[in-house]
């Protein structure tokens, strides 16, 4: 009894797996270019982006909010990263010229994503705004200061230390790979095995009584949206290091495709309940539905069409999986 | 017969189509053009649509270097953005060539077939001083902030009219290359400014935007409004009256010759000049009926 | 006031008042208590009895009057800080996280970690593993709590308020949701507590268990103090005379049915473990009901009381199997649609959950399930809507502070109340009622068995489950009782003792 | 005291009318032009729009859900109405062509959104598919089906008396503002006074308790998401009228500006609470800023950051004032 038990918890644990198992498996009988090494890694180097920032926005969505300005904190965060490499912060005021080392603009990049993700925390707490209204507010903000930072135009050729970052490869893995994996892994273990952690699911399963059991909500609230930020601010140095350019348009509409790695994944948009991993499932499922529809050679016109009835397929298949709650 | 279609895919040669967004009509026909001829050519021929955005663009670039094709027809997002995905395919042995607009790297692409934006906009200006007679009040409708060709139209037309102290500038605002957005733009800045004499779009989607604006209001006589790009309905607008000019560029006849030039590379020949411009042509009431005979 | 003993009060209330958006909930309140001592609070619902407890626990932080803890004044910013200074409440409503485990809800806000500072888990599944089976609860620590059922979850709650350090140990009506074999568990660990010198501050409307627990009481009416003493000196009439202000006569005698026609049969009822395909929640129960029978359903908790309710009433029809008849005739049903068409209204254990829309008034809870009475066309007449409303209100004596209040805002006795106004608005010829007196003053509670009793003879059928024997000895007509999922008993009226209900619940346990 | 209370209680009924006042003063003290009749016109016309999609929004976040497809609903009617008005329909295969009235056009368009609307309430009740992925997916499928429908190109030249919806004249009131009015109006009723209205409350509310009371869940919830695209329809007729053209890109990322307007509007993204005027107050100061930093002609860069911090403030104001739950 308690083994069929034990065989079904897995069954469920890994109902999102099989969805995945299954796009995987037709591919491969449809195109002998989808499973080969190289596409392997190209899949994986495509969504590291993604997958960084769903990492800060399943947290997000786990504590009952929404982050909708990841895309925007992007932006100028690989602005700003660009920015400081390249020309350095003149203060003309002070006659003082700061150049920065590659170490200093990356840690200046991410302390602006970081920023902006706190100051998202900030309006949410202390000044009770919804988070949905908080973190719009912030998409429209931040992308105005992309553009008045970059004057409008890209910033570009940035040097091959920078580049290594987004293009170069580690121990025969890319590094994006190597970076999502490590923000992957590190939130696995915040989420399972901190205090921090719990404290995010119990805020997103009952808040009130979260609050009655003391935890600071405020600052757990602050802290979470505080990573999404800075998640976002990585995201955008991987965007930038790539393209050799940090473009003011960078990450317009990442919200919508972050949010629906998180959903996808099985997180609860109500909060309280969901997985990393999962999000990393959905990143996957987008991925490679990405992907083999390229692969196939499926019209731009057409992909999207069967790009939203897959989606849909895969969610049934998993719900069909699941049945009951 | 799966193993049949196999074989002659594999027998076939390819060409990957990169356009920066089909959510245009004018990069639709681009597109389409380039993929049409290429077919012609006996290639098999795939459109990619990168969607505005480089990273997207980027993916595109990796899914086809891994696909193995074997030239690539390309419409950049972004001039420097795109400088790196070329270099990979070049590296990968994929040679690509630059339709329409350009990137900036002298090396990386086999060759650029480029409409010059700003030389356009510099024409539709001169063009537009001799309409004003020098004087007047004007808006300027910019497309997406933040893109290179907004910028390349806007400051090919500042380097004309500019020098005319006479000609004015009342309104300068983002209708982000979209009708509706223009229209709406539009009909706001003739409630704050009741004298205006023109307006200049960044694309023929806001132009024609501007112009339904102009024409509720009651202003269509006065506002004169200057599009740029060539798309149909703004060609017919300048036939019938409604359009003061445009410039035309042509997709058709760039993304043809791209895949010729490709097909060239691909049966051996390697002398190509990197840059070409192709020359776009001012369209106004007087030379329109050339270009409606086209359609 | 009582002086006990020379005995100073751990926990001192002078002269406290508080008012939601100018109504006052208390008014001047004084109260004492003691180290060493359970004091018994009482008053009926709406009294203000959480309201003070609120207040002393740091969770309404606003306030007029002042409390002192060991003759320091305090006014705790929130509830962490007061748990830390020893005052720990167990609340009315249950707080605990849905999704998250046993362990987890009990540590919540004080984990264990270890020296790399991560939760140690093992530590703590192991400590509450012990408290588990101090207070007898069969579940392993890493349920999720909201597979629990109601009565579990108070269990659980308890478990997390023992693990804290109290010089005050407040609960709020901690037996509201279970039954007789737990209250007595409970009992021998607040006896435990009290002779280590622990005040506990004890709520309930549960009189006679007060006689069994407490040292003092202190009576709560309309917001004012309104007597105190101790329990030795006072007696049960006297207690209901200081609460409610006047004598309430208790009889409740219920008059036999014996020609009635049978209104429902229920046969072989099944309901399958949804979590596991080869236990049974009920197994095997068969009953038939008559007009104005009231049937009394006991059992110990997780016997299988609310599942039978739950499987009547159509809510998990992929699971249940067995046959019912209504008024002779088969009936599938497959939906609750199909069940309140026949007639049948369900009155959930879990007012909060299953029973109310929490943000709207009371006039619209009332009519939610019987729209059409109060609606021509599709449109709703709100006139008609709010003397529905107004009707069921006086029937149930249902206090409200305002005409259009949230029913969140009610206290948890008069919500109670609105649930059950919703259904008798269905004129329902079959009533299901859970628990239906959890968290009733007496007063209100001889309310609502006047009316159970008035409506059966008007010809209801009722099915009623419940924790309280007493209540079910005065009110069935009939009794089955459940043990483990299987019917273990049926008894007359007459024939049935609380000795005897009490053993066919625990036929199995042995 | 009573009288005080009634006083209170008018105070937060409109205390979002206390944000937009403070707009309209700040806006007309700093020019000349917002004041004026023809100005006025023009915002109503311009948000006319978006409170039509909203109203459709608002009904869907009351149940607890959220429709990220109207847009592309919006897209793919506008192109259907265009396409029958233009073009009829040919039936090669049956040598049948089909020419359409514009009534029938029009209703032809509606019927298109309303089945696509009725579609994702398929799928979230029947399927169980949470409402985020499966309008996800929506969005993606009818801008695909929009592209297909269209080839990429516009729709235009659809004549004058379509031309007369979005932009004639009735009674000294522009048409699209009539329309939102009826709308408007008709959903007031729908929400206050009807037994519909009140179950979608009730399911927002607590769709568990809602159940338990009878009511019939999954058909609310299809008629809501229906309704939902009938009035993403008719803003795409709307649009396409104004146009005079449906284009294959009409009404992108339209899914944010509306639950902007819903959720500005003091509706709770968890369901249960809000109201149709609310709506109209959210669309309104969004309209009203978007029009005043137009009219100060104020610079496209920093008009997205001013924008984002008055649609903040207009949201802390409206939480001071409001001060307790
Ligand atoms: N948040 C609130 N807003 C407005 N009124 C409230 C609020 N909380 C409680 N009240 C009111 O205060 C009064 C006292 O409520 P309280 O919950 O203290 O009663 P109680 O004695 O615990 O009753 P019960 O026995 O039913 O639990 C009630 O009239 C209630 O409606
Ligand atoms: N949905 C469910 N999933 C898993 N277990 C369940 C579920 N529903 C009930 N159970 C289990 O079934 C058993 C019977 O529960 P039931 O609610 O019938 O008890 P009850 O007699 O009504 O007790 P209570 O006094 O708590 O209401 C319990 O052990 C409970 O844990
Ligand atoms: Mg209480
Ligand atoms: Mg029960």
């Amino acid at each position: 009894m308690t083994e069929t038990k034990q065989i079904k918890y897995y069954l469920i644990k890994f109902q999102s797996v099989i969805a995945l198992m299954l796009m995987c498996i037709v591919l491969s009988f449809m195109t002998d270019r989808f499973l080969t090494g190289e596409n392997a890694w190209n899949v994986m180097r495509q969504i590291s982006v993604n997958v960084v920032i769903s990492v800060g926005m399943t947290l997000v969505i786990l504590t009952g909010g929404i982050d909708l300005s990841v895309g925007s904190i992007l932006a100028i965060s690989g602005a700003v990263t660009a920015g400081m490499l390249k020309f350095g912060a003149e203060m003309p005021g002070l006659n003082i010229f700061l150049g920065f080392t590659l170490v200093g603009a990356l840690v200046g990049g991410t302390l602006v994503g970081t920023f902006l993700g706190w100051f998202n925390g900030l309006t949410i707490t202390k000044f009770k705004v919804p988070p949905f209204v908080a973190t719009l507010a912030m998409l429209t903000i931040a992308r105005g200061l992309t553009m008045l930072w970059t004057g409008g135009f890209p910033i570009t050729g940035l040097g091959d230390n920078f580049a290594f970052i987004g293009t170069g490869w580690f121990l025969g893995i890319p590094m994006p790979v190597w970076i999502s994996a490590v923000v992957v892994l590190a939130a696995v273990v915040l989420t399972k095995k901190t205090v921090l952690g719990r404290y995010i699911y119990a805020i997103g399963g009952n808040e009130k009584a979260a609050e009655l059991s003391g935890l600071k909500i405020k600052k757990v609230k602050m802290i979470v949206y505080a990573i999404a930020g800075a998640l976002s601010a990585i995201g955008g140095i991987i965007v930038t290091s790539r393209l050799d350019s940090a473009q003011p348009n960078a990450g317009f509409g990442f919200e919508l495709d972050s949010i629906a790695a998180v959903v996808i994944g099985g997180t609860s948009l109500s909060g309280g309940k969901g997985t990393i991993m999962g999000t990393v499932q959905g990143a996957l499922i987008i991925g490679i539905l990405n992907n083999g529809l390229v692969l196939l050679n499926v019209s731009p016109f057409w992909q999207q069409v069967i790009k939203g009835l897959v989606i849909l397929l895969a969610v049934v298949i998993e719900k069909l999986n699941s049945k009951e709650e | 017969s799966n193993q049949k279609t196999k074989d002659s895919q594999k027998s076939k040669n390819k060409m990957a189509v990169v356009i920066s967004t089909l959510n245009n009509p004018w990069f639709v026909v681009l597109g389409e053009s380039a993929s049409e001829r290429a077919k012609e050519l006996g290639y098999d021929a795939h459109i990619f649509d990168s969607q505005n955005d480089p990273a997207k663009e980027a993916e595109h670039f990796d899914n086809i270097i891994a696909m193995g094709y074997d030239a690539i027809l390309f419409n950049p997002t972004d001039a420097d953005g795109s400088v790196l995905n070329v270099k990979r395919a070049k590296k990968a042995g994929i040679p690509t060539f630059c339709m329409d607009r350009e990137i900036n790297s002298r090396d990386a692409a086999t060759t650029q077939l480029l409409s010059d934006n700003f030389t356009g906009c510099v024409k539709l200006g001169q063009y537009f001083v001799k309409q004003m007679n020098k004087k007047g009040n004007y808006v300027e409708i910019l497309g997406l902030v933040g893109d290179n060709n907004t910028w390349n139209r806007s400051s090919g037309f500042h380097s004309v009219v500019d020098e005319f102290p006479d000609l004015k500038m009342v309104a300068q605002q983002s209708a982000y290359f979209d009708r509706n957005k223009a229209m709406d733009v539009m009909e706001t800045i003739m409630q704050a400014n009741p004298e205006i004499d023109a307006v200049f779009c960044g694309n023929d989607a806001m132009a024609m935007g501007a112009y339904q604006a102009v024409l509720a209001a009651g202003k269509a006589e006065r506002i004169k409004v200057f599009g740029f790009d060539g798309a149909l309905d703004a060609i017919q607008g300048i036939a019938d009256g409604k359009i003061a000019a445009t410039v035309m560029q042509f997709p058709v006849e760039m993304s043809r010759i791209s895949a010729d030039l490709a097909d060239r590379y691909i049966k051996g020949e390697r002398e190509f000049t990197n840059r070409t411009p192709y020359e776009v042509v001012l369209v106004t009431p007087e030379n329109v009926s050339e270009f409606l005979l086209d359609k | 006031m009582v002086k006990t003993n020379n005995l100073q009060p751990v926990l001192d209330i002078r002269n406290v008042s508080k008012d939601f958006s100018g109504v006052y909930a208390l008014k001047n309140i004084n109260m004492h208590i003691f180290p060493g001592k359970v004091t018994a609070i009482i008053g009926e619902n709406g009294a203000g009895k959480s309201t003070l407890m609120k207040i002393v626990s740091g969770v309404h932080t606003d306030f007029e009057g002042e409390v002192t803890l060991n003759n320091e004044k305090i006014n705790f910013k929130n509830p962490k800080q007061a748990a830390e200074n020893g005052v720990v409440i167990i609340h009315q409503e249950l707080n605990l996280i849905p999704h998250l485990s046993v362990t987890e809800n009990v540590f919540l806000g004080q984990e264990i970690t270890n020296k790399f500072g991560l939760l140690d888990y093992r530590k703590m599944y192991k400590k509450t593993a012990e408290i588990l089976s101090k207070l007898k609860l069969e579940i392993n620590p890493s349920t999720p709590v909201n597979q629990l059922r109601v009565g579990q979850q108070q269990l659980v709650e308890i478990a997390r308020a023992l693990f804290m350090d109290s010089k005050v140990l407040i609960m709020d009506e901690p037996t509201s949701a279970i039954s007789d074999h737990e209250v007595e568990l409970l009992f021998s660990i607040i006896k435990e507590l009290r002779t280590k010198g622990v005040a506990i501050v004890y709520i309930s409307h549960k009189i006679n268990e007060l006689f069994e627990i407490a040292d003092s009481f202190e009576v709560l009416r309309d917001g004012k103090n309104a007597g105190s003493g101790e329990m030795k000196k006072t007696s049960h009439d006297d207690l209901i005379q200081m609460m409610v202000g006047r004598d309430i006569t208790g009889s409740f005698k219920k008059e036999q049915i014996t020609d009635g026609k049978e209104i429902i049969r229920v046969e072989n009822l099944c309901f399958i473990n949804p979590e596991n395909k080869t236990d049974f929640l009920v197994k095997d129960v068969s009953f038939n009901l008559k007009k104005g029978e009231i049937l009394g359903i006991c059992g110990l908790m997780g016997s299988g009381r609310t599942e039978v309710l739950e499987a009547i009433f159509g809510l998990f029809p992929k699971y249940v199997s067995g046959d019912i008849y209504i008024k002779g005739k088969k009936q599938k049903i497959k939906n609750v649609n199909d069940a309140i068409s026949a007639g049948i209204a369900l009155v959930p254990e879990d007012r909060k959950l299953q029973g109310l829309i929490l943000n709207m008034d009371v006039a619209k809870n009332t009519s939610l399930a019987n729209l059409s009475e109060v609606s021509n066309y599709g449109f709703i007449s709100s006139s008609k809507e709010k003397e529905l409303g107004l009707e069921f209100r006086k029937k149930l004596n249902t206090k409200v502070p305002s005409e259009n209040i949230e029913v969140q805002k009610l206290s948890g006795g008069n919500q109670q109340k609105v649930v059950i106004a919703k259904w008798l608005a269905t004129n329902p010829k079959i009533l299901l009622l859970d628990e239906p007196t959890r968290g009733i003053d007496v007063g209100a509670k001889t309310e609502i068995y006047n009316l159970i009793n008035k409506l059966a003879a008007q010809g209801m059928g009722i099915i009623m489950v419940s924790s309280e024997l007493p209540e079910i000895l005065a009110l069935s007509d009939n009794i089955i009782v459940l043990s483990e999922s299987k019917l273990t008993g049926r008894f007359t009226n007459k024939e049935a003792t609380e000795e005897k209900l009490m053993k066919a619940a625990l036929v199995e346990k042995e």
